[in-house]
This record gives structure tokens, C-alpha cells and sequence, in this order.
């Protein structure tokens, strides 16, 4: 069984390990053990409430109990751009225009913002190659919104993704070679990793700001700005089908897309619903296909814990755990759980279980309407 | 011989024909539509004749003429204002630093910056010569006639002053810097842009130029190594305007980065060299031969003529030079030498 | 009875009318009769199709079917600033902060950008005083979102709306004093009738172009920057309750709001049915209260028409229209029709007689969940 | 007798004392904390002692000693370099034309822009005096003597010069200008923010000042008025330098928009007419009173004495100076006329 938990100081070997393994582009995770000691310890943080709610760092593990490994982590960083400063460009249009001589022209221009200040972002995302498949990345990308769902005091009423941007092989960012190049004196890999290391006064420093016209750009730059490496395209369409858009920012290095999302429009807080435990001591087969699991959560704040169980243990009022679910989520028979689809939408058989009044659809269901 | 005089309604086929014999870059001042020449032949006679309506623009046209046999073989001109009343446009090619203390990096960043910094400052413009004159003191005298007009009309003019110096084209026509930035935002080919900007309103420019700083950096190397370079044909006159006192500044042309060159209107070799004299008869054709002006306003004539000065502040010039000039024993001319 | 109908040539006069007692601050229609010729016969070339589809000026008339008079318009522009240039500010936050000396500080900024390029927007709303209240605002407003939803193909996925900002009774905009009046040499009212004319070209050449720092300006200014005028607050309740949002632009001029939705986004869209005529003669009492009625549309592009009836005579598949209605909309029995509410969501009995699969609700719905 | 001299580590409580006794804006330059000055201070002796590492920058720092008492009455500044590595901020006032051709409306539109085009011109700095010298003809050997040091050395520095003044500062101690623009990016008060401005690192202007142009028009009324303007306690050193032949252009103060006054190296008055001579005794105290500076580096000194010339190309100068400047007969010695 797979359970999700908040991230302690244990993971740290296991941790270290997935990181070394994960290579560049993940510069939230660096494989530096002092870094992701830090990291654990703000985490521990703000599981206890020892830090203020805009400074939280929620890092979740993923916990194979059977090996009792961490083996996947995501997190959630409350909000971004208090302490050091956020940068993305806004690809924004340009137009010049004469009547008189009857020209008209548009140029995409990208403008340094700092937009995304005071937003929550959803980061961290990193899963053992060992537990690829089976819906693990599902559980741990999607997990976050539960929590996001049931705190949301604690975080702003809309979050964001930035999406990895086009590299190559060498990790080369056509973007970067066009204009970051041109003004820092240094690689990509260098600047990445200086950014993630969090103090981003040489982005002040040495950045362009004035706005850049994009035809300026050699058309291979052009050609990436709000496109995701083909590495991402997975998470970006597991976000597209939560519900996230592309919000017209794209990373100041490499041209990836940020995309965001309101709260309440998220899929799978759409589509959550609360019932009460009822455990049962028959067996029961956990191991059915991800399109007929679903995601349930114990609603601590502390000790946030999620796992997957068949949708088919779903009542109107209750779901029925195993015992060694509730006591992977530390719950008993009576406590109220949420539950989530782990893959895409509601499987059609729990539509009978849910509440009429909650019932409801994203847009992408009307657009078959006609 | 050779006479520079304002320009006549008469003049308009002569001016038309050195017109094009020209590059492109002149047409922003000497405009080729017969109508639209004939209008600033018309405005430039008013000018000198001081009888411009209120917030009309001062800009005047000089031809060179030859006089033996009538023809125009050269045109210059001044715009007591450069923008004539609207915006003069430039780019000011400046320099930030962009520095890490931490990281030890430091890093000389140029920029272009939109500039109307020379806005009515006095401007050399619409200079074009017959080819075959450019190797002679006709070219000279017709380019230096204008230092002679301001130098008797001082007060109609700036204390500064301005000259446009055509940018680099390639061989094929192409204008790299034209291709890198403004091609982008003008949409249309330098010589369309070229011939727009001799219209009466820049409302055009206020639209369609990129209003934010342009980063030299992210031109083309072709566009980047074109900032500031004169054109391989317009060596001889910009030779001729640093002799006189200009020099290249940070301002470049906004559609090819050709140089602004800049001068103090009183420090102008001209102007410091030149002063007036009382005109008497020489008996022989002796002597340096000299820029020698003379009249006001409409009745401005220069040439070309061999003088030599007395001890008592006259100068003593061939009578045949006197009819071109029209003028007679005793009036004041102003000379300059060669 | 009122119906929606395109604007024609005889609305002239009563078209004129009503522009003249708007008064300021309707730039879009002017009581101008040359400016307002124009218009009519620009509408009437969008709807029989003899103008480009992006350049369609779509303009309907409200006509008192009893008084044969035009009582109110209302317009939806295909596609905005591609004759034209289009501007807006940009309301960013630009950060500075330095660690070394523990400063953070943001700074509200107003960025010139021409993002609405491009866009449909929804504009033009003006109703004569002798029908204020009973619904007919909603029906002028509303019926756009049903013409929208029918015909898609000619508009943006996205549409959006100009708010009228804050202005005193004498017309000053505290905005315009403090910031625009300093680089237009003219009164706040006569920048907003030459831009309403469409030659902006004085906005190029003396708008200006580097961002404005907001703490710059005085606190009367920066108050109204995303604030609607008093006379404003209902038509902005009116398109919020459709699902628009302010998008963090504002009018260059008098700081007022831009809002907008994607189309499949808007109540009216998601709350569209379809059902067949069934023409009744026997007499309906037409007269109900506004949350009673529904809006009815004949789907038609060169002759779109709609108006109200009250909800109870939709059925399981058809409508039944008395007579007169029928006529009112140029239907017959068996032709389809398409609804929606006039006022809010559904009432509740629809519900019964609506498609399963079509069941929805809006952000709003949500909130309550708890 | 004053001596002006590399300032010595002994120094450090006297120059702590004069600085105790100025304004703020002195403190750009001038640390007051002991452990930075006495860096200064060590910094300031491996500059005039040849000794400094490969990147350190030259900061060159003098002393006003009474030489009849010891008293350390003064002290000024040169930095080699302005920004020393790292740039140096100004704004640059310049001005847009917004016009309308259509609307016949035309407005100019003042803006001030970042920039670091002074950033390595030689920079005269840290200038503090004992107030009750103001008067006295040791303030100018103060201010003059950097001069005189730049003559004798002079491929130390580079061929532009400027100087900051400090600008508008009212009674109460409000600063317009700050108060107007950069009290909103810094958040902290002026004091503060001059404060940090004499730091080793200038990170904290690049993240923390606006980085786009500014409107003039934007600012308080008050700001507008101060732009470019002196603090009045500023006036006697402003006018020694425009003497000197520095003048006032289009840069500002990033902090309180008081004039940065610039000046070719090789015009100004001091090193267009300092001469060199041989030491001689004079046998009385008699003759003009000059700037008279001997000694190489960190053996620099430059007093004031009364001199008279010979035609052999001698200075003669009563003995009693001789100390003071560590000079014996037959040296060269720099003069000039105060």
C-alpha cells in the first residue's frame, strides 16, 4: 500500500537518492543534502504551525508502507515571492497601427512582471523511477489538491504550476541561447540552479528590463515560449484536465508556461466528497485498476494522510476501509474521510452515492453539447 | 562659375533632376512628386523672404547653379527647426551596467532609447549634388553656402546644430539595421519608410516606432555593427562637415543608425572664420580663391571667387563675379576661405 | 410585448433620441446622427453578412412591438483593435527586495498593453427611461450571450466587457486628473469623445509609454483604478452573475474595469436549452414576474429575435408560444427555439424538465459547500 | 601652516571628528563607523602607495593637518573610478515632445531615466571641512590639492570628471525628492538609504530602485522644484568647482536629484595651469600665495606658500614650508595660482 504523509526527516537518504536521480530541471529539489535538510525542516514547519501560514512549505511523502521507503514526494509552497522576488515574463501583444498609411502590426512582447507574488504554487513533483505507473504520479500530483481544498484559508484563492520550458539533450534552452545568454554571463544549468537556490538578486542585477519585442528573437527562441519540455507534457495535461490554464507567463529563463487554476474550479476539489468511516474486517481486494480507484483523505492538517481504495467501497453516507486502510490513515469507524477520483472525472457508477445538489460538470462537458 | 542661391519656382525641373541622381535617403527632405517640390520650393521662397504665417516652418533651399550655362547641378537645404514644429526622432545609443557584486559579473548592456533630445535644433538637410561635381569646390561651396547663410541670419537659427548622415546599405540595397528593428514594426521596406518620413505629419513614427528601449544586443550582428556608421557614399560630405566642426554623438538615425552629427552653431569653422568685408574691384583674377557671400533674406547669393584683402578691410574680386552676386563697389560681403 | 431584433435604418430617430438624453460617458454611441447612420448601416452589413466576420459590428434594437418603436440597444463588436488600436493598463505589481537589508516592497504599476487585441467584446448598452425595470435591461444584455452561443465561429473563445470608471457629477475622473490630464493637452470628456471616434491616433503620440508607478500618484486616484461609476454597479452585478471577472486591465482614461468570460463559461450559455415550437392558440397570460420568465431566441443569424415568456410553458421537449409570439420571433411549430433564464439561474421547477447530462452549476453554487 | 596629505592610519579619530560635524550626504563616502573608516583609511594607503590588488579600486583619501598644532582639520576624496567596480547611479533628465499633428497639441515631456553612463569617470568625493574654514583659503587647497594630485598622476584617472552635489534637503531634514520617489521602492528614510549608499555592495539599488524611466510631471511639486538643484550649505564648494571649470549637465542624484557636475580632466583650471619648477629659498616671505604640491604617492603633499618666480624657471619659497612638504632645494615642485 501507498500512503501519502507529510514529509519528515527520515526521507532524507531516500530522498537524496531520488534527487540525484532526477538530474537537472527540477531545481526546487536540488541533490545538495543540506538543501533538502532545510527543506524537510521548513516542512516540518508548517505541518506543526511553527511558521507563518504565508511562509508554509507543505511537502508530502509517498510512503510504499510494505518497503517503508519514501518513494515520491510533491509539494505545495503557500506562497511565493515574500521573501526573495518572483519573476516571470507576460507574453503580451504590442500593436502599432496607422490608419493613415494602413498598417497595422502586432508583436508579442514579453514584459518582466512579478505577477505571481503572494500566490500559491504547486512544486516538487518527484517519483522513484521504481513506482512509475499505476497511478502513483496521479496520487501524488493530485493529493495536494485535496489538502489545498480542505485549508484553503491558508492559501490564495488561486495556485499555479510552472511548467518546465524546451531544452535538448544537453540541456541547451533555445530561449535562454536567444536572451537570457546574451545578458548573464553564465549557462543555463548555472542560472537555473542559482534561481533555485532561492536568493535571485543577480536576476535584478543582471536581467533585461525593458520589455523584448519577440521578433527581435531568432525564430527557434520564439518558436518555445509557452511550450513545456516533452518530458512535462504528461503533467501539463494532467493539469489541463484539473482544470489549470495557461495564464500568459512563461518562465524568464527557458519560456515554460505558468498555468493556473482558482481553487474551487479544480477538478478534484470539484469533485470531492465527505463521507464516514465504517470499517469492515472482511478482506477486500485493493489492487483494481486506477480507473476504478479513487483518492481518500483523513482531512488532518497535521498529519495529512492519502490513499487509494476501489471507488466500489463507496456508500451514500459511509465508505467502508479495511482495516489496514483506516489505519494507514489513522482513522476510525465514524470519522469523516474525503474522497476524490484518482483518475480523470467520477467513474458513472458513484453518480447514484453522490448528493444531488453537488452534482456538477466542467466546461469540457458542454463542449460536446452543440 | 558657380552660384549658390535660394531656390525659384523656375528651379523645380533642375531640382528634380539632381533629385534623381540621388540615393534614397535624401527623399525625406527633397520629396519627388512635382507637386510636393513645388509646395517646398514655395514654402522655402517664403521662408526667405521672411514671409512665413505664424508656426510655419523655416526651411530653406539653396540650388547651386552654374552660371555659364544656367542649369542646376546641386541642391542643399536648412531647417531652421529639425521636426519643423513636430517631433525630431532619434535613437540615443547609451550604456547600462549590469552587475553582480556576489557572483562577480559585470556587464556593459547597450540601449537604444527613443530620443527628440534634437528637436529644433537647426538641421543640414536635403544635400545632393550632381555626381560629377563631387570632387570639385562646387561641392564645397554649395554644402558651406549654408554656414555662410547662417553665419548673416544668425539669429534664425539654434545654437546647435544637426546633420542626418545616411547609414549603412549593403550592396544589394538592403539596409541591416532597417531589416533587424524597424522592418518589424513599420512593416514596409526602408525606401516606403525613407519616402514617408518627407510627409508633412510624423504621426506615422508616433504610431508605428517601437515606444520602449531597443537592446542592441538582440539585433542582428550585421544591424549591431551598422549603429553609428556612415554610408561608403556620403564619406566626402561627412569628411567636409567634421572639418567644419561637427562630430558623431550618441544619436543615430531611428531607420538605418546612420550618425547625427552635432555642432555648436558658433564654433562652426565658418562661422568663426568668416567676416565681412567691403567689396572693391580687383584688377586681375588673383588672390586665394574664397567663399564670398552676400544679401539678405531671398536676395542671398554665394560663389566661388579669388580674393585678396587689403590693409583697410576690403577685399578686391574680379568684376565678373560681381554680376552673379549682384552686387556692386562698396557693399558688404562676408568671405570665407576655401 | 418586446423583442430583441438587428438595429435597422428606421431606428434612426428613436436610436438618436435616446443618445442624446444618455449623456456623457456612452462613447460608443454618440448622439452624433451622421456617427449613428453609420453604425446602422455598419450592423446591417454585419448581419447579411457583407462585411468580414471580424469586423462585424453586431447592434440589436429593443422594439415595443405596441408602440412600433425602438426602446433600447444593445451591441456586440466581433473583433476590437484591429482597425483601430486598441489600449489598456495593465493593473501588474512590480517587487523590489533586497534580503541584505531585509526590504520587501510592492509596487502597484500600470503597464500600457493592447492584450484585448483581437477580442469580441460586448458594449453599446443603452436603454430608453420609459422602460426602465420589469427585466427589459437583463433582456437587452442577456440576449447577446444567446446570439453569442448560437454563432460562436464569428467571435473570440473569450469576450469581454468596458466598464464605466469613476467619475464626479461634473464629470471629472479622478484618474484622468491625476495622471492623464498631465500629457493630453484636453478635458477628460473630449479625450473620451475623439477616442470614442475611433481614430486614436493621439493616443500613440501622447499616451504615455513606460509604465506608471501607482504610489506616484495621489490617493484619490489610485482609489479608483478597477472601480465602476455608482450608474455602473448594476450592469457590472448583472455580468459577474454571468461568470465575468475582472481580467487586471482598466480603462486607460478613467481607471474603470475590464471584465470578461470565455463564452462556453457564461450562465446564459451554460444554462441554454433547446426545444421545438409548438404554437398554442388558446391565450397565456404573458405578464409574470421577471424570475418567472425566460428569454427565447429563433437561432437565427440574419434575423436573430428574441423575447420573453414565462418558464411554465417550456416542456420535456417543445415550448409552447401562443401566437403572437410565434409571430414576434418568425417561428412556426416544429422549428427549434433556444432558452434561458432572463433573471439568475433556472427557477427551480426547470430542473425537472432539463437533460440529465446538462445538469450544471457555477462557481457560486459551490461556495456553500463548506 | 596647512599641509594637505594621504590620509594615515593615525588620522582615523580626526577624520571621524570632522565627519561628526557635516550633514548626511557626506556619509556616501565618508563611513562613520570606526571599523569601515579605518578600512578606508587602509584602503586609501595601498591606493597611494601603488599596492593594490588586481580589481581593487582606487580610492584616494587627503587630510587638512594644521601643521602648527596637528590637528586634523579636513578631509577630502578622489575615487579613481565612480561606482569603483560596480556601477555607478545617476538619473539622466532628458525630455520627450508628445505632439499631435491632428490635435495641434504639443507637450514636452520630461523624463528622468537610470543610468550609469558616468560609471568609471574619476570621481571627487568625501569632501568635509571644519566649518570655521569655510571662509579660508585652506578650503580651496582642500578641494584644489585633489587636483593637484591628478596633475602630478595623471594616467591614474580617466579623462572625464565628476562630482556629486548634494541636493534639496529642507529644514525640518525632508528631501523632496526622495520623499516623492524613492521613499516608495526603498522603504526606509533618506538618512537610511545614504546610509547604505556608502556600502560595499550596491546590489541593494539594483533590486530596490525603479527600473523604468520616471515622469517628471508624476512627482510632487516640491521634487519637480528640486531637481538638479544644490543644497544651499553646498554653495561655496559648487562654485570653487565651476570655477574649476565643471559644469552642471543633465544628471541627477538618484537619491535627492542634486547635481552631478562634470568637467574634462585635461581643462580644468587647476591642471590647465599648474606648472612644474624648480625649489629654491626665497629669502623672504614674499610674492604671490599658490598651491604649491611636491612628492610622488603616498609622499604627496601639497601646502599653501608665497611664491615668487624666477625667469631661469626657479620657484623660490621661504624655507619654513620646506618641512611641511619634506622637499629640499633643487626638487620639482607643482604650482598654482589659488
Amino acid at each position: 500500500m501507498l500512503v501519502i504523509r507529510p514529509l519528515q526527516e527520515t526521507d532524507l537518504d531516500d530522498l537524496f537518492r531520488m534527487a540525484g536521480s532526477a538530474g537537472k530541471g527540477l531545481t526546487t529539489l536540488p541533490a545538495d543534502r543540506g538543501m533538502l535538510e532545510r527543506k524537510i525542516s521548513h516542512a516540518r514547519d508548517t505541518f506543526s504551525q511553527r511558521c507563518a501560514p504565508e511562509a508554509g512549505l507543505y511537502l508530502f511523502a509517498l510512503e510504499d508502507i510494505a518497503l517503508r521507503r519514501c518513494v515520491g514526494i510533491s509539494g505545495i509552497q503557500a506562497r511565493v515571492g515574500l521573501d526573495e522576488v518572483f519573476y516571470n515574463y507576460r507574453l503580451s501583444v504590442t500593436v502599432n497601427a496607422s490608419r493613415e498609411l494602413g498598417v497595422h502590426v502586432r508583436t508579442p512582447t514579453l514584459h518582466l512582471t512579478n505577477d505571481m507574488t503572494d500566490t500559491t504554487e504547486i512544486c516538487s513533483l518527484l517519483l522513484a523511477d521504481s513506482h512509475r505507473g499505476g497511478g502513483n504520479g496521479l496520487l501524488l500530483s493530485r493529493c495536494r489538491f485535496m489538502f489545498l481544498d480542505d485549508f484553503r484559508k491558508h492559501f490564495s484563492d488561486k495556485v499555479f504550476a510552472e511548467m518546465r520550458g524546451v531544452s535538448d539533450g544537453g540541456g541547451q534552452s533555445p530561449l535562454w541561447d536567444a536572451l537570457g545568454s546574451k545578458f548573464f554571463d553564465m549557462e543555463f544549468a548555472e542560472a537555473d540552479r542559482l534561481s533555485g537556490l532561492g536568493n535571485k538578486s543577480f536576476i535584478a542585477e543582471l536581467m533585461p528590463k525593458y520589455p523584448i519585442y519577440l521578433p527581435m528573437l531568432p525564430p527557434s527562441a520564439r518558436a518555445v515560449i509557452g511550450l513545456v519540455h516533452d518530458n512535462t507534457v504528461p503533467a501539463l495535461k494532467m493539469l489541463q484536465a484539473e482544470g489549470f490554464n495557461f495564464n500568459g507567463l512563461v518562465d524568464i529563463f527557458d519560456g515554460g508556461p505558468v498555468v493556473e487554476a482558482f481553487v474551487h474550479n479544480i477538478r478534484t476539489v470539484r469533485d470531492g466528497i465527505n463521507r464516514h468511516v465504517l470499517v469492515r474486517h472482511q478482506p477486500v481486494n485493493l489492487q483494481v485498476p486506477v480507473e476504478e480507484r479513487v483518492m481518500v483523505s483523513n482531512r488532518s492538517f497535521r498529519d495529512f494522510r492519502v490513499t487509494t481504495i476501489p471507488a466500489q467501497l463507496i456508500g451514500p453516507d459511509t465508505v467502508s476501509l479495511p482495516r489496514n486502510v483506516a489505519d494507514a490513515l489513522g482513522v476510525e469507524s465514524g470519522d469523516p474521510v474525503r474522497l476524490a477520483p484518482l483518475k480523470g472525472s467520477w467513474p458513472s457508477p458513484i453518480h447514484s452515492v453522490r448528493d444531488y445538489h453537488k452534482l456538477d460538470y466542467g466546461p469540457r462537458d458542454f463542449s460536446s453539447r452543440g | 562659375m558657380w552660384l549658390v542661391r535660394p531656390a525659384q519656382p523656375g528651379d523645380l525641373n533642375g531640382i528634380r533632376d539632381i533629385a534623381e541622381t540621388q540615393g534614397p535617403r535624401l527623399s525625406s527632405t527633397l520629396p519627388r512628386q512635382e507637386e510636393n517640390l513645388a509646395a517646398k520650393i514655395r514654402q522655402s521662397g517664403q521662408a526667405f523672404a521672411g514671409q512665413l504665417a505664424a508656426g510655419d516652418a523655416a526651411r530653406f533651399l539653396f540650388v547651386l547653379e552654374d552660371l555659364d550655362t544656367g542649369r542646376i547641378r546641386g541642391v542643399s537645404g536648412i531647417d531652421a527647426r529639425a521636426g519643423n514644429g513636430q517631433p525630431f526622432y532619434n535613437y540615443r545609443r547609451d550604456a547600462l551596467i549590469h552587475a553582480s557584486h556576489e557572483l562577480g559579473i559585470s556587464r556593459r548592456v547597450e540601449v537604444l532609447y527613443p530620443s527628440h533630445a534634437l528637436t529644433d535644433q537647426t538641421l543640414l538637410c536635403a544635400f545632393a549634388i550632381d555626381p560629377a561635381l563631387k570632387q570639385t569646390d562646387a561641392f564645397e561651396l554649395l554644402s558651406r553656402a549654408r554656414m555662410m547663410f547662417i553665419a548673416g541670419h544668425r539669429t534664425m537659427f539654434s545654437d546647435r546644430m544637426v546633420v542626418e548622415i545616411q547609414g549603412v546599405q549593403n550592396s544589394s540595397g538592403a539596409v541591416p539595421f532597417w531589416d533587424s528593428l524597424g522592418r518589424h514594426f513599420f512593416d514596409m521596406d526602408f525606401e516606403t519608410a525613407d519616402r514617408y518620413s518627407g510627409m508633412l505629419s510624423r504621426t506615422f513614427i508616433a504610431e508605428l516606432m517601437p515606444s520602449n528601449p531597443i537592446y542592441v544586443t538582440l539585433l542582428s550582428p550585421a544591424a549591431q555593427e551598422a549603429l553609428g556608421q556612415p554610408h561608403t557614399l556620403t564619406r566626402a560630405t561627412m569628411e567636409l562637415l567634421l572639418r567644419e566642426g561637427f562630430h558623431a554623438g550618441c544619436y543615430l538615425d531611428i531607420f538605418d543608425a546612420g550618425p547625427v552629427l552635432q555642432a555648436r552653431t558658433d564654433a562652426l569653422k565658418t562661422i568663426v572664420t568668416s567676416h565681412c568685408r567691403e567689396l572693391h574691384a580687383a584688377t586681375a583674377d588673383q588672390g586665394e580663391t574664397c567663399l564670398l557671400a552676400t544679401g539678405d533674406g531671398a536676395a542671398f547669393r554665394c560663389t566661388l571667387a579669388s580674393v585678396s584683402e587689403t590693409l583697410k578691410g576690403e577685399v578686391l574680386v574680379p568684376v565678373k563675379t560681381w554680376q552673379g552676386l549682384e552686387c556692386s563697389s562698396g557693399d558688404r560681403v562676408r568671405i570665407a576661405s576655401l
